[in-house]
């Protein structure tokens, strides 16, 4: 009478070597053994073939059917789900059985006679896969870790948070100067609060002399009441002909400046 | 050869993907010759593999992908790592090797081989996007056959179906003898 | 100094992350000391400017990040850069205002106010034509000095230079209280 006990007593008395055996699954060895761990009908006549030590080319049919219908029976005791195709199993293990038992001349040698042969190749079939399923699992082991990029979406230039903006203004530009500035000492700030600068006109200037060849001093003073206005667009005029970015020049005594790029302005300035 | 633009630029591409990218790909962003592109993989596979590089060139799924080298997992594990607790159960992993062994199957070949009923196992597979529908078997009925997927590759780091891990010779002669 | 592993290391860690990671993180994750960091992060930026690297090693806001060097932008914007044609980094962000603000400015004077190196920031507004050389400073030496293009006035949609926002009378103010 098949009776439940420990699996790894089961398997220590096992030899699985040389008898074309169900594949070794040492893996549960220490568990006990548990109902649910049979995945169906084949993985059960598999286990019980391994238990007897058996030939699966020569299964002792009514022992196997003795042992896999006490099992059915206390699975059924047990209340377990899903017994439909262990009960199909079932009938045709008796048929084989009473195949075997009819007074015909059998050779058993011959597996196209033999009534337990389509089982036994599908026995064979289930226990390949059941092997192929256990390569399978050792390579999902090897996944058991991965490791993932903090961010999957990566594009150009390189975004560093989400707190970006779709589409950025000349004041978002201006609130992130001013927050700049106000964690900077004075020293760092000198001349950056001034209404306006002497960099500011040497600013405009250039961009004006890149629309136009020539432009006029009065063109670089867009406040007339400021008279900072004029003094840094005529310090910038000095500046920048110093360092040779203009030529000016005056048609007559008092008349307006004229501004042009000093020549070879462009290469002297792109240098280095 | 020498291919130092073309290896750049690969690099940079592998670097911007997160996921493999497969060489009809990058023949489309880059614009070189299939051949080009080919020989640069290469280069840049056998550059990598140096010591001092961090990271190595995977083929997986028919797609190239950049990952840290294994040997340095442990110092990443912490800070990137991700344990995978959604293991398959035997019998999803059962129903997932007859697949990716005999795919096209069909359902029914599929319950042929385990003996039981394979509906809430493939459903489950193919939730996980490891197996999908694969056409229809030409037999009367024409049922729907299962296979695969690019996840499926992805998942086991497999260049391609046919890199499948094998029988060993001694089970392949245990269940090929009677066959 | 041979540091393999060090760079091996630090290699898949910027490879990991997408923000620059500063030097404590850095530490903190590879246990090494510190000036093995910085003699690795030297050597891997010293590795990643040949020609055959397509990656450069920059130093952004105190942090260390990978990107595609600038010459391959052209190839690969279609695909990775759509999403960001209208946006900038805060770090850039940052560069822009004050070289708009305070143009024309050298280098070391941006890198004064921001307190970090800018050299990447700069390469970047370049490579988007924001910013320009704007010429050398009369100062010993002679830096060259960076300033708007006509492609920043494009880009926030200004006339000229001058009409560029002010600071706002509160600010004038604290700046004259504290002055």
């Amino acid at each position: 009478m098949f009776t439940f006990i420990n699996l790894a007593d089961i398997l220590k008395n096992t030899n699985i070597q040389d008898n074309n055996m169900v594949s070794e699954q040492t893996e549960n060895v220490s568990h006990k053994f548990k109902l649910g761990e049979f995945e169906g009908p084949l993985d059960l006549l598999l286990f019980l073939i391994r238990k007897s030590e058996i030939n699966i080319y020569d299964i002792p049919i009514s022992e196997i059917v003795e042992q896999y219908l006490a099992f059915l029976e206390y699975a059924t005791k047990k209340n377990l789900d899903n017994l439909s195709e262990f009960y199909t199993m079932a009938a045709t293990l008796l048929y084989i059985k009473s195949r075997m038992l009819l007074p015909v001349e059998v050779d058993i040698d011959d597996e196209f006679e033999d009534p337990r042969a389509e089982l036994v190749e599908r026995l064979i079939e289930y226990q390949k896969f059941k092997k192929l399923s256990e390569i399978m699992s050792d390579k999902e082991k090897e996944s058991e870790w991965i490791i993932e990029r903090t961010s999957n979406q990566r594009n150009l230039p390189f975004v560093n948070d989400d707190e970006l903006w779709e589409e950025i203004d000349i004041w978002d530009l201006l609130q992130t100067f001013s927050s700049i500035i106000s964690n900077l000492s004075n020293e760092q700030i000198l001349d950056i609060y001034e209404e306006v600068t002497l960099n500011e006109k040497i600013t405009l200037m250039n961009e004006m002399l890149e629309k136009n060849q020539e432009i006029l001093f009065t063109e670089l003073i867009k406040n007339n009441s400021s008279v900072m206005e004029f003094v840094c667009s005529f310090l910038a005029i000095l500046d920048s002909v110093k360092n040779k970015i203009i030529s000016v020049y005056q048609n007559r005594m008092f008349g307006d400046i004229r501004i042009r790029k000093y020549q070879n302005k462009i290469e002297t300035s792109r240098e280095g | 050869m020498k291919l130092e633009k073309e290896e750049a630029l690969l690099e940079a591409i592998l670097f911007l993907e997160s996921d493999p990218v497969d060489l009809n790909s990058l023949i489309k962003i880059t614009d070189f010759s299939k051949e080009a592109v080919l020989q640069a993989l290469a280069n840049l596979k056998e550059k990598f593999s140096q010591p001092d590089r961090g990271l190595e060139l995977l083929e997986i799924g028919g797609g190239y992908q950049f990952a840290p080298k294994i040997e340095y997992w442990d110092y990443l594990k912490g800070r990137y790592g991700k344990k995978n607790e959604n293991r398959l159960s035997r019998a999803a992993m059962e129903t997932l090797s007859i697949i990716a062994y005999s795919q096209p199957v069909t359902r029914a070949e599929i319950e042929n081989i385990r003996g039981v009923s394979s509906d809430g196992m493939l459903r489950l597979l193919m939730g996980r996007k490891l197996v999908k529908e694969a056409g229809k078997k030409d037999t009367p009925g024409k049922p729907v056959t299962y296979g695969t997927t690019q996840e499926f590759l992805t998942f086991f780091k497999l260049k391609s179906i046919s890199d499948l891990p094998k029988l060993s010779d001694t089970d392949l002669k245990r269940f090929e003898l009677n066959g």
